[in-house]
């Protein structure tokens, strides 16, 4: 057996310690390299924790506007078509500020593939609530907790997604070997589903971020297991274009 | 050559290696790697090279290589 | 009067250290800037802050030329030391930084911060240790100021524990010169 | 080319086409809807992609992406919409990508009248977005100008790797006027060495503000706005050599004043006309040479006089500038004329 | 009241809620985060409304709403976020409705760089919005001054119907400094015949753009900003009265070039500094007063020089303009006099 | 029985003829009288046809920015929460441009009420593309008819929304006596929601624009029955936070 | 007084009114009024005030009252 | 050269009317612009055009005297009739505009557009009924002109329609001065 990181990583991440962002990094860029495209890829990389992605991720790269990746990622695809070509985008990223762009691509099913990282919060900005952030969660501004009443619930986009024509959609999680596996092949999924042209994959990947939630990050992946899979179930939602669930 | 090499000036310590290594070949020593982490290190006799480290790790600290001939 | 530089790893408390000197040099009639790292700057896990203490107007609250570094790790050293005016002062969390070749321009005081705090049960307190080593150096406010400063910083937090003061005297004490 | 009567949104979406274009995206407003009406046919009939994004925040950011792949793209709006562009322009900018942005002005602050306006200077000129960044401004007096600026702005925009701004008005862009359209050209996406297309063999790009990895930037970003503003300064002048008043003004109501220079001159009044063609850079070279001129007067339809500012700036404040100003009504010539009289008659109130 | 050591976005949080405002709607941005942080626990304890809204359109959009309601509203932003807000902001001065926006600035366009900047004055000042509207801009120099803003902003805003945006900068508002905070005060939405209510008996209210009821809306509005420009200029001097250099400079800049001036006038040198507070109405008063000054120079974090055209305006060019200008590093005191001593020396190339 | 156009329609509508705007207005109109509320009544007004509303409806009112509506209309009614707020809006508006606006309101459960009216185009600036345009109908943006591979398809908001936590979602339409009255009852069930602080509800009423359609406007209203609603199924989505259907 | 009241200035002859009254009581004269359509009119004696027209009209054009007694 | 408004409701054609007028214009070398009314401008129903043909150039593409007013209904006589300058004509569509009292300053012509264009069999052709009594008229182009302008026009659309002829000249033919 053969391990070696990838080519695509070829300088060290600049993640927090335990960050999902740096396995999530190494799966597509693994996928990537092992579909044999990683030199013709091009990805649309998110304002957030993403937007360190960039420096480190040896593919052609565009630092989208925060929430519009998925709209940037359209564009470059409509003009090249024959290009592999993903977002990589945070929740207060592409379910905030960029619910409407991250849906329409859905809606439009743009063949692009979207690589959204789920972690309750938004990292780079020190921990605010985010769309995705669980009842009762404490965060930078939601001291006291998320209360429902206030804020709505805890976001749950695929359950949004799953009924529009779409190619792929699965959500994955980290917290230990055999999740990350999966995650992998849902990812692979997903570009195949843009190699032949299917449409629109999303995959979602629920991750922790250590600093923010001020976890060890074995207590972090715990929380995911414990806490927060039960809200977002695991599992593939749609597959060349029929709906599973 | 190890079959399993740590780059272990990538380690930023968070143990996810160790808590799923399934042999529990895994540990820390306590030395600190140029980024101020308390770096990861094997036991190469435990160790089955099933790549499970490599798998969890999010900063590609380890490499798996067939021993030299 | 003095710009100082608390910078360490996020966790060390560098950030309340420097809050703590900021704010008794205002009960002391001071004017005082304070200003933190912030955002991805934080992301490699360091934390400082710059703090000015000063008799006149503050300009800018950024410190470029350090009279005090506060260093409690070594990357903390690698990044500040060249910045440290001549004859300006290190103090340095001796736990965690083994064995560093100081400038030789420079005063420095060394204290076990780290192990002290957790000697004394009080593991998140290394940040008090080494205002206790501070205060040693003599290079800012006296003993009885920062001692003070401390609990009057934690009173107004409403956060009293009596460790913080014997982290700030054991601070004090087992510096080295 | 044959003379046709065009209207200026679909000469303005033709010479798009025929500029090389591939790539549109934007949302309707009105009066800039026919560049899209029109290119919603127009562009898939040579093989382009038309999208009617969903908003004016995604279009935009579909031509930032359309942009780094290296194809020329565009996007068009008006007044609320091109607000909206603002961010998506800012970096656009910062990341030095080539593209072309229409704003077809109406007039007036939120919801505003779909009637022709000129309020939007200062937003087009001055930086709507964040940031130290220009876009480099064309402003079209007619159906024909219009179609011209847009191939010519594609042109600079590569060469200055800058978005450029057509401020159009509802006047230019709903009138027909005979045109001759520009000839149809080919654009190569791939010439580009920053172009994204999958890094291949080589270094991986990456399309991000060139603050991160320009060295001395704040020089850099200075340097490279005062090139085009010493390169790319474009106006027309009329009966300005003898002319004791100039008026200054731009796009419709250039074309009012200009029938204005008419009607004073027969009066034996010396008026010329300095049409800014270029916004920015601003034309300041055309003010330095004037050897006669007594005063300016800006002639804009704001009830604000934004550009009067730049005026004064541009004679250096050694003349009084003037100012002409107001959007709900379109000037006439007569306004203009008499405006000039009171100038004369000293009975006008310099603004700078 | 007693002083106390406070960040400046909570100081400015804290002022906020004093000054009787009662709803907050925006979205996180570094370095502007705190102020949402704050109020998020804040707001509710005081009986108000906090909203952590998807986006800075929805934000601003919500504070529109909260603001025709009568009730003291604000938002808050950073750069990129800032460019969002500008439709919004379009609309709420159109229709005349008080409220107040804070753009903690940082540098550059695009994405930009967390770190203090001043590169939005043009954003800021000249409208990022499309339209004839001017949002009154006050830029604070120090925590306690942001904090005072703060309540005298929303009284502005009140005074004249019309948006106000303090101009921070990260270093104002990430610093903590000795503050005393201003009293706690209520305001009573009801108080407004204006403010959305329910019709009751009376006539429906329509809030919207002005234009479609204002008769004579051009002058109207012109008016109403000129008596703005001429009752709101707010400015600092210092050491001015002798002075023949005199430094422009606002925000954490001015505080830079006030050590600048104490370390110029050892060496001998006469040389001022004048400090705009409210940036629209630029303070143009304080210059036409000065005396002796042969030369201006503006200091600021913006490559491009943007306040420098307003110096050059409100010194009617009768002295020539300089400027130290960059945004990628904070100026050291040094720095600013070596460009005092390069003016002096002839050896620094005007700007206007 | 007695007839008369309720005192909020106080002067002629300036929508064109056949328009469904002026009915919708008249029920909403109703409604509020009937219930008593309609003194007390704010509105957030969209950018759209609906725009000609505020000139001839004696509501207190605000003209909201394209798409923003629901947004505008919760910062009135968190400030005034004993206040009746709704907004009025077309397809364009709350689904295009304001999607993330309209779908926020519905996350957070605001407790107001969105008059949807869906015509299948873009009215006010000339008949372009929507949202909820049918698939291969021809618009001014879709002179060969709406192909779905490149824009997606027609967009059914309340399938979307309909599994959120909000308190009343309908469809009705306009296409006869029978029809307006049910629509009627639906405007008038999102009232009473919001009355009982019941949350979020939002009537999607099924429209004709007769002038862009150009259709005749009784072949308007037959081309709704015939092909609009087999796409947009009428009826009672959620009620009470129960969700039916 | 008349028990259905038609406003006829209001009305901007979309004929929905026609269409759906269940007892072919409205019908279009051909007179035009000052907004320029063909204006509907009803024949009274086919009316039954079933208030269908009243509901269908976009245009606020009828109003049903009781004949005066 | 002429000012003229053509103004009527939506689908009586006054657009392509003001067009035809303006490519004639440009056939025969002039200058021209056109301009419609646009968006919520035409929501009553009603639209117009103003069109201006001149040997100089054209300054503003709208008309604030009307040289010929070309009406096809009473509400578009309503608003436009005060713009006519003195001395001016109108030309109106005598089915819609039955008993309307004229200025007495201005040149009249009349012709039953729309139903000529009916009994035609050409329901949508009224418009190229009133270009016959504009070119009647003699304010403009004189009918040869005219007639090729209209046959020019349908052409460049490809949508030549002998009925539009037809129109034309009867429009010549009937229109009362
Ligand atoms: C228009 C705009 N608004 C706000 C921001 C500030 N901002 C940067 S990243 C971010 C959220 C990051 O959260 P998320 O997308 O969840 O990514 P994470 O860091 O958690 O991976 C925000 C609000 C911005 N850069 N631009
Ligand atoms: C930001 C912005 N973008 C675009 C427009 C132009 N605009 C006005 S109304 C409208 C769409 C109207 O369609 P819809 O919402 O379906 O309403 P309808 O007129 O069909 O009832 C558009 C695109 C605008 N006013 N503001
Ligand atoms: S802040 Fe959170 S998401 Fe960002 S790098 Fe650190 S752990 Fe990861
Ligand atoms: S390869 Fe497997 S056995 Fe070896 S250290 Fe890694 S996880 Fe343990
Ligand atoms: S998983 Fe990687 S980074 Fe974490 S402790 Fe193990 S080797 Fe170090
Ligand atoms: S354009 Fe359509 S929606 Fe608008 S008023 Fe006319 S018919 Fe109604
Ligand atoms: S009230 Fe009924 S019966 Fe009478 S005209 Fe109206 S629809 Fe016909
Ligand atoms: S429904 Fe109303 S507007 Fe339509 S024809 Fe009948 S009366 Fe006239
Ligand atoms: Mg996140
Ligand atoms: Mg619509």
């Amino acid at each position: 057996m053969l391990k070696k990181k990838p080519a695509a990583c070829f300088v060290d991440n600049k993640y927090c310690p335990g960050c999902g962002h740096g396995i999530i990094n190494r799966l597509v860029a693994e996928v990537l390299e092992e579909m044999g495209i990683y030199e013709e890829s091009i990805g649309a990389i998110a304002v957030g924790c993403a937007s360190l992605m960039p420096e480190t991720f040896a593919v052609d790269c565009i630092q989208a506007q925060h929430g519009r990746a998925a709209a940037v990622a359209a564009g470059i695809k409509r003009c090249r078509p024959d290009k592999t070509v993903f977002t990589y985008q945070g929740d207060g990223d592409a379910l905030a500020i960029g619910f409407s762009e991250t849906m329409y691509s859905a809606i439009r099913n743009e063949n692009i593939t979207v690589i959204f990282v789920n972690n309750s919060n938004f990292g780079m900005t020190g921990g605010q609530m985010a769309p995705t952030t669980l009842e009762n969660q404490k965060t930078t501004t939601t001291p006291r907790g998320r209360n429902i009443a206030e804020t709505g619930d805890p976001l749950n986009v695929i359950n949004m997604m799953k009924d529009l024509n779409t190619a792929y959609i699965a959500r994955g999680s980290l917290t230990n070997n055999a999740n990350i596996m999966k995650t992998k092949k849902y990812i692979r999924n997903a570009f195949e589903a843009q190699q032949n042209s299917e449409g629109f994959s999303f995959i979602e990947i629920l991750s922790p971020c250590t600093t923010n939630w001020k976890m060890d990050p074995i207590k972090a992946m715990e929380h995911i297991e414990k806490n927060v899979t039960p809200v977002y179930e695991l599992g593939v939602f749609v597959e060349r274009g029929e709906k599973n669930a | 050559m190890e079959k399993l090499i740590i780059h272990k000036e990538s380690c930023k310590s968070c143990r996810y290696c160790i808590e799923n290594c399934p042999k529990g070949a895994l540990y820390i020593k306590g030395d600190i790697n140029e980024k101020g982490y308390p770096y990861v290190s094997v036991d190469h006799e435990k160790c089955t090279t099933c790549g499970i480290c490599y798998n969890v790790c999010p900063d590609y600290v380890f490499e798996i290589q067939e021993r030299e001939v | 009067m003095p710009n100082l530089i608390f910078a360490g790893f996020g966790g060390q408390g560098v950030l309340t250290a420097g809050l703590i000197v900021a704010k008794t040099g205002m009960d002391n009639g001071k004017n005082v800037t304070w200003i933190p790292s912030y955002g991805s700057e934080m992301r490699g896990g360091t934390a400082n802050c710059n703090v000015k203490i000063d008799d006149g107007k503050i300009s800018s609250p950024f410190v470029k030329q350090i009279d005090i570094l506060v260093a409690m790790n070594v990357p903390s050293l690698a990044k500040f030391e060249p910045m440290v005016s001549s004859e300006g002062t290190i103090i340095a969390n001796k736990s965690m930084v083994k064995d560093w070749d100081f400038r030789s321009d420079l005063k420095v005081v060394e204290v076990e911060a780290t192990s002290i705090a957790e000697e004394l049960n009080n593991p998140k307190g290394s940040n008090i240790v080494i205002l206790g080593a501070l205060a040693m150096s003599g290079q800012l406010f006296d003993k009885d100021v920062m001692e003070k400063g401390v609990e009057a910083f934690f009173a107004s937090k409403g956060k009293n524990n009596p460790k913080n003061r014997e982290c700030f005297l054991k601070g004090f004490e087992c510096a080295i010169n | 080319m044959e003379k046709q009567l065009m209207k200026g949104n679909e000469a303005i979406a033709e010479a798009v086409v025929r500029a090389g274009c591939k790539f549109f995206a934007g949302y309707p407003i009105t009066p800039q809807s026919e560049i899209l009406e029109y290119l919603s046919w127009r562009l898939p009939e040579v093989g382009g992609n038309f999208v009617q994004s969903e908003s004016e925040l995604a279009g935009i950011s579909m031509v930032y992406g359309a942009a780094a792949a290296g194809f020329r793209a565009m996007t068009s709006s008006s007044g609320p919409g091109y607000s909206l562009l603002q961010e998506g322009i800012s970096y656009i900018a910062s990341a030095e990508l080539p593209c072309l942005i229409i704003n077809v002005m109406r007039y007036g602050s939120g919801l505003g009248d779909i009637f022709v306006g000129q309020s939007d200077y200062w937003q087009a000129v001055k930086n709507g977005g964040h940031g130290d960044y220009r876009s480099i401004v064309y402003a079209p007096a007619s159906v024909k100008e219009a179609s011209d600026l847009v191939v010519f702005g594609f042109d600079k925009a590569e060469e200055y790797r800058n978005p450029v701004t057509l401020l159009s008005d509802a006047s230019i862009s709903q009138m027909m006027e005979p045109v001759e359209l520009p000839e149809m050209q080919e654009h190569n996406p791939d010439k580009f060495e920053w172009s994204l297309k999958g890094k291949g063999e080589g270094k991986a790009r990456s399309i991000t503000s060139v603050m991160y990895f320009q060295e001395d930037y704040d020089n850099y970003i200075a340097a490279k706005y005062k090139n085009i503003e010493k390169n790319e300064q474009l106006w027309e002048e009329i009966e300005t050599e003898d002319a004791e008043i100039i008026l200054v003004s731009y796009g419709i109501t250039s074309r009012i004043c200009n029938e204005a220079v008419e009607l004073a001159r027969e009066e034996g009044i010396k008026v010329g006309l300095l049409r800014p063609i270029s916004l920015y850079p601003y034309p300041v070279r055309a003010f330095q040479k004037q050897k006669n001129v007594k005063a300016y007067i800006s002639v804009e339809m704001t009830a604000l006089a934004q550009m009067a500012e730049d005026v004064a700036l541009a004679c250096k404040m050694k003349q009084p500038v003037y100012s002409l100003a107001g959007g709900m009504e379109i000037f006439e010539a007569s306004d203009v004329c008499n405006k000039i009289k009171e100038v004369i008659d000293g009975k006008a109130k310099e603004v700078f």
